[in-house]
């Protein structure tokens, strides 16, 4: 757990012995104590993920895929239609006390999906979580404090914690006989989670982080940097950013010379959806991330082809977690015939879930409420993400500070 | 404007507070919340009103005191208890004056686009302050897991937990800081920055050391907005660095100006209006930001004072429509303007 | 040494690219006296602009002089049916209009091409870099872009120094009526001022794109940086944005290695600073 | 000119880049008269008469009001020591009342207007000044309009009014009749004599029938320096002004 968020969620535990009568006492008698039962009224689906700015790729992908799930069974969830509610989150943590309490209170959605601001995560998680409320369906946020000192009874996640993708990604460093490496990352939650992770993979395999350096958010002009990484001549560079920054952070790393003398590792993210963008530059960069495009089991490849069907281009990591958490949810519903307002029965439900075939393969949910997946080892080659083993299997986020662990 | 026309308004702002009080009774509990972050954004509206459209200072860093509070609060409230409210009010609220105080002394010398700047710098400063500081809460922000607790001795005076209860201090609050602008506005400290804002030059000629003047305005403004930054750490229950960022200073800009500034009511309805607009576009389609872009230019082009320009020429119009079917002659000119 | 020339290099290649984007900014504020909020919306426009074209015509200068006159169109029109209807009002309402302008912009951005992340190829014949030291090299197209900006730069030096219009450009930015009194049509010339700017912000995106990438909101960020260096450099002037450009890009990088902790603020410290000790910014008038 | 001396300049010196726009002008001025500054467009009277009410700062030299140097104060405190001034462009509150402008000036009397509390239209002290600057400057039945409405002569009328509202002790006026028709400067000129009877009055004026009509000492300054300063009588009388000024001027109008 890194030391960040320890001041801000360490107060959860007791939170959720004695403040759950006061959340309770907060809404009042309004809120209904179970929600619409019934084979003919709809599951309501809402929704709280970026559709505008610079992640709105991310959440155009979880949702399209959490549609496309469900539309690869029947269309309806345990035999209820669908009606989905989404709100665009702006990725603003001001706005998300309101975004949850519009879907939670007045939509009274019977399963909530989001977010990808691990902030929004929280604020989600702690209006949804001390109550008999919605269950919560993280398809992305990777806050290791979601599944740590957050985690719930009702919180769930689909995708992966910030250590899960980061930590093998250090071993593989060090395993490629690396020495010494420098970490660069924006400075924020994810960034710091996952540099973290990464590092303390690398050490404890005998290499050695000469440099951590962290980049303002969400800035893009890393020069300097690559100066610095430059005339530090480390063996190998680790790093994590995403979207736009990732583009720009693997061009202008090759523009700079450096790809072909200094090796270029990261949490997949760093190529994962924007390797087409990064084009050449991108080539032989190897990542980690639970999810591999070209794996083979005939679930992603039946996955991969409705998905190009359905909206004329290929899925990534992230419609992969789209994709589950509708299956999680809709493999959960299958279980209590369809009645959304057996909350305990649903819990029980996913917390046991096992998916033998997902496109990222088997994966299971821990006590924690996070995957248990495997770690892939991929490398840029033609553009394409290519496996090349699997890095970690059936990875377990250690779960710092979860009382359900 | 004559005098008919502003009780007119008056008349139309009581009704509207009447509908306010009664809200809690009949609306969605949902709304009931989205009303209370209305009257939060009307505090924090007006306290800029009183820097844009009573000192002649446009501030593009006022999310600054809002979001401080909101962090100092966070600060000052124990691990696992409620803080008083006796405690961390005045905190959060000098605390804030504070930090106006501090960045007013060096903005307050500019004007102009320049002083829209220092104020964005010096917020974007704060913004990052918070953004990488870790035992903070980092990008993620921090949480105030409770409201503060309003107690005399072990008497429990109002308990803000209570919905309704809250609803109405913070409805309490946005009525004690209109009447509260408005006294100023009336004083002779409020005639000063009014001289400052419609001629600084002329208002030091006459005697007046406006560099002093023009910093009290914008320590008040600041310590307002820091209320309602302490409001909204309660109400959200959440601060993070997204509170103090531009985005947030720009929306408060915004509604200032689409509500009308310099008539204080004016800000409040644009909190309303702009917070209400942002929610039902959202309903309406996925393209709603194309609805609000194309809303912010048509109030821009046709409603050149905001919502109150709007509401004063309807009262005026109301006013001469019924002055001429009911009396010969038009109502002489009174002194002009609702004290 | 060597790694303080090089990351002196980088200042200055990145103030080069700053000063592209913030000379239609200052141009369009000391002529017009307009806040456009909007300027990052074009900037993101362009680069939208340049990656699509060269999509569809396959050559990335093509692209350009293809997107320039859509550019200039686009601020043409915008100026006419919009911004037009305000000069006689508060700055204010500017503010507030173009800031609806930045929301309608991005909704058409998303509307037309996605929420994807793209990139434009650097153009082959730039596609290669000098080595600087063992390590590192340096990227031709960067030098392209300084050397680009530099011509733009000495473009408008000598535009306004020495032509016609730069001297109704000098003379408005200082007197409005003395414009008119020259037997200029103002409103013609305003619209013309306005749709160069936003074309200057548009190339400068499609200057830019291959270097970084195209994506959604990426004209927020620049809109703040492009301020400030306006406001350092004083608002109006062609030599303040380029100054001030200059002072970011090294307060930036400098920032970045000797004080990594308070990286972030260094580019605000900095615009703090210069406005305490000049309220108007360096080559601002009083 | 045995009167005592209210205000002294020694060397007042003030440059714009390479111009001298006020050139060591050292001039002493004195209680209860009406002193005129006159000369041609440029000969750096309004800048002197900024020098004086501290708008613009000085280069070299000082200011002396009864006794004590002024030369850094700011012009706020300028003006509570008592020298109110008029500007030649009108420089008022447009979207105030008549009352409200001068309220500000008479208000500025209070030992400090940072006051919250009591609403500022209970001061009755404040109001009784306003009261009486509006009746001295012939605006007492247009108190409650709009400034930008009125005539432009109401609105130097305002202007003068404004200043007397800060009850001071010397007047510095920058052509009040600048812009204004024969019948309004009439009246303007008919106030200001009425003003001379007790305050002391720094006039700069182009109209010289005006000039003559109210002023017992004058100060020609030509580009910056003063050429010639004395009674009325005598600058009538010398060459020098003739030849470098007076000459000119009657070509001019």
């Amino acid at each position: 757990m890194p030391k960040e968020s320890r001041k801000g969620f360490s107060r959860r535990s007791f939170l959720q012995t004695t403040a759950a009568a006061v959340g309770a006492t907060a809404v009042g008698g309004l809120m209904p104590a179970s929600f619409a039962i019934g084979g003919s009224s709809k599951v309501r689906i809402g929704i709280l993920l970026p559709y505008s700015g610079t992640y709105a790729m991310l959440g155009n992908s979880i949702t399209d895929a959490f549609k496309l799930r469900v539309q690869m069974g029947d269309g309806t969830i345990a035999g209820r239609e669908v009606e989905y509610i989404p709100i665009d989150s702006e990725m603003s943590v001001p706005k998300a006390p309101q975004n949850t309490k519009k879907l939670v209170d007045k939509e009274k959605v019977d399963f909530l999906v989001g977010p990808v601001h691990s902030g929004i995560a929280a604020v989600m998680a702690k209006l949804v979580g001390p109550r008999e409320g919605p269950i919560m369906i993280v398809p992305n946020a990777g806050s290791n404090a979601v599944t740590g000192p957050l985690c719930a009874d009702n919180i769930f996640r689909t995708s992966f914690s910030n250590w899960q993708p980061a930590f093998p990604g250090g071993k593989v460093m060090a395993d490629d006989g690396h020495k010494t490496a420098i970490t660069i990352a924006w400075k924020y939650a994810a960034g710091m989670q996952m540099m973290d992770a990464g590092k303390s993979a690398f050490e404890q395999n005998g290499g050695k982080v000469i440099k951590d350096i962290q980049v303002p958010f969400p800035n893009v002009e890393f020069q300097a940097n690559l100066s610095e990484i430059a005339a530090l001549k480390p063996d190998a560079v680790f790093a994590f950013f995403s979207g736009g920054g990732a583009v720009k952070f693997v061009k202008d790393y090759a523009a700079a010379g450096l790809k072909d003398k200094i090796p270029l590792y990261g949490p997949g993210f760093l190529t994962e959806g924007v390797s087409k963008a990064q084009g050449a530059a991108a080539e032989g960069i190897r990542t980690t991330l639970h999810y591999s495009g070209d794996l083979e089991n005939s679930a992603n490849q039946a996955f991969r082809r409705a998905y190009d069907k359905a909206y004329g281009k290929m899925p990534n990591v992230f419609s992969v977690q789209g994709y589950d958490a509708a299956a999680l949810i809709i493999n959960a519903m299958t279980q209590v015939g369809g009645d959304s307002g057996a909350t305990g029965d649903l819990i029980n439900a996913m917390s046991g879930a096992k998916f033998p075939d997902s496109p990222r393969g088997a994966w299971h949910m821990s006590a924690a409420h996070n995957p248990v997946q495997n770690i892939y080892l991929r490398e840029v080659r033609g553009g394409k993400q290519k496996l090349l083993g699997i890095a970690a299997k059936d990875l377990e986020d250690p779960a710092k500070g979860c009382k359900m662990a | 404007m004559n005098t008919r026309a502003s009780r007119l308004i008056r008349y139309f702002l009581i009704s509207n507070l009447l509908l306010l009080v009664a809200f809690p009774w009949v609306g969605e509990h949902f709304y009931v919340g989205l009303v209370m972050n209305m009257m939060i954004f009307g505090i924090l509206a007006m306290s800029l009103d009183l820097l844009i459209g009573y000192t002649g200072l446009v501030s593009l860093g006022h999310a600054a005191y809002y979001g401080l509070a909101g962090y100092l609060l966070a600060i000052i409230s124990p691990e696992s208890e409620a803080v008083s409210i006796w405690l961390a009010l005045p905190f959060c609220i000098l605390g804030t004056a504070l930090a106006a105080l501090i960045i007013g002394w060096f903005s307050v010398r500019t004007s102009g686009i320049y002083f829209i700047m220092i104020t964005l710098a010096f917020a974007q400063m704060l913004f990052y302050y918070f953004n990488e500081n870790t035992d903070l809460g980092g990008s993620d922000g921090i949480f105030i897991f409770f409201k503060p607790s309003v107690t005399l001795g072990s008497i429990t005076l109002l308990d803000l937990d209570n919905h309704i209860v809250f609803y109405y201090f913070i409805l309490v609050c946005m009525l004690l800081v209109y009447f509260l602008l408005r006294m100023l506005l009336a004083s002779p400290f409020g005639q000063v920055i009014q001289g400052i804002r419609a001629n600084e030059n002329r208002t030091r000629a006459l005697g007046y050391p406006t560099f002093y003047y023009k910093l009290v305005s914008f320590v008040i403004a600041g310590s307002i907005g820091g209320l309602a930054g302490f409001l909204e750490g309660m109400h959200g229950g959440i601060v993070s660095p997204g509170h103090l960022g531009w985005h947030e200073s720009g929306l408060i800009l915004m509604i200032v100006i689409l509500g009308g500034m310099g008539t204080l009511y004016g800000p409040i309805m644009g909190a309303f209006a702009m917070i209400f607009l942002q929610d039902w576009f959202q309903e309406i389609t996925v393209h709603w930001m194309l609805l609000m872009g194309v809303f912010v230019i048509a109030v821009v082009l046709f409603l050149p004072r905001g919502i109150a320009g709007l509401i004063e020429d309807l009262a005026a119009k109301l006013d001469k429509s019924v002055t001429d079917s009911n009396r010969p002659a038009t109502q002489k000119n009174g002194e002009s303007g609702d004290g | 040494m060597m790694t303080f020339f090089i990351q002196l290099l980088n200042s200055i290649q990145y103030g080069f690219l700053l000063f592209l984007v913030a000379s239609g900014l200052t141009l369009v504020f000391g002529i017009m006296g307009i806040i456009n909020l909007a300027h990052g919306a074009f900037f993101m426009f362009g680069a939208y602009l340049v990656y699509w074209l060269t999509g569809v015509v396959d050559n990335y200068f093509v692209g350009i002089l293809l997107g320039l006159p859509i550019m200039l169109v686009m601020g043409y029109v915008i100026e006419r049916l919009a911004i037009a209807r305000l000069y006689q009002r508060d700055h204010l309402y500017q503010v507030l209009l173009t800031y609806g302008l930045i929301l309608i912009l991005n909704e058409l951005q998303k509307i037309l091409w996605g929420s994807d992340f793209y990139s434009v190829p650097v153009p082959a014949v730039l596609d290669g870099s000098i080595a600087l030291t063992e390590t590192q090299a340096y990227p031709v197209y960067r030098l392209f872009i300084s050397v680009v900006c530099m011509l733009v730069a000495a473009g408008m030096y000598v535009v306004i120094a020495r032509t016609r219009l730069g001297m109704i450009i000098r003379a408005g930015s200082v007197n409005r009526e003395m414009v008119q009194s020259l037997g200029i049509n103002i409103n013609r010339f305003y619209a013309i001022v306005f749709s160069a700017g936003a074309a200057l912000a548009a190339f400068a995106g499609m200057i830019g794109a291959p270097v970084s990438s195209v994506y959604p909101g990426m004209g927020d960020q620049i809109l703040i940086i492009s301020f400030v260096v306006v406001v350092i450099g004083g608002i109006g002037s062609v030599k303040g944005a380029f100054v001030g450009a200059m002072i970011i890009g090294l307060a930036d990088t400098f920032g970045k290695v000797l004080i990594p902790d308070f990286a972030s603020m260094a580019v605000y410290a900095t615009m703090a600073l210069i406005l305490m000790w000049r309220p108007q910014g360096l080559f601002g008038r009083a | 000119m045995t009167a005592e001396l209210i205000l002294e300049t020694r060397d007042l010196t003030r440059t714009f880049g390479a111009l001298v726009a006020v050139d060591k002008v050292s001039l002493q001025f004195r209680r209860g008269q009406v002193h005129a500054i006159i000369g041609p467009n440029g000969a750096g009277k309004t800048t002197f008469i900024n020098l004086l009410s501290s708008d613009i700062d000085t280069s070299f030299g000082s200011i002396h009001f009864n006794g004590q140097d002024i030369t850094d104060l700011p012009p706020d405190k300028v003006s509570r020591l008592g020298i109110g001034r008029s500007y030649q462009k009108t420089n008022i509150f447009p979207e105030f009342s008549c009352l409200q402008n001068c309220w500000l000036g008479a208000q500025s009397r209070l030992p400090t207007s940072m006051r919250f509390v009591r609403p500022a239209r209970l001061y009755d002290e404040v109001r009784e000044h306003a009261d009486k600057a509006l009746r001295d400057c012939g605006l007492y039945q247009r108190r409650n309009t709009v400034a930008a409405h009125m005539s432009y002569g109401e609105q130097r009328q305002l202007e003068i009014g404004m200043m007397l509202a800060t009850n001071p002790q010397l007047l510095l006026l920058d052509e009040p009749l600048a812009g204004m028709g024969q019948e309004e400067s009439f009246e303007i000129i008919e106030l200001l004599k009425k003003l001379a009877e007790d305050h002391t009055l720094i006039l700069i004026e182009h109209d010289m029938d005006a000039v003559f009509s109210i002023a017992q000492q004058l100060t020609v300054m030509v580009n910056g320096q003063v050429l010639e300063t004395g009674s009325v009588e005598q600058i009538r009388n010398s060459k020098a002004v003739h030849e470098a000024y007076l000459g000119e001027d009657e070509d001019e109008s």
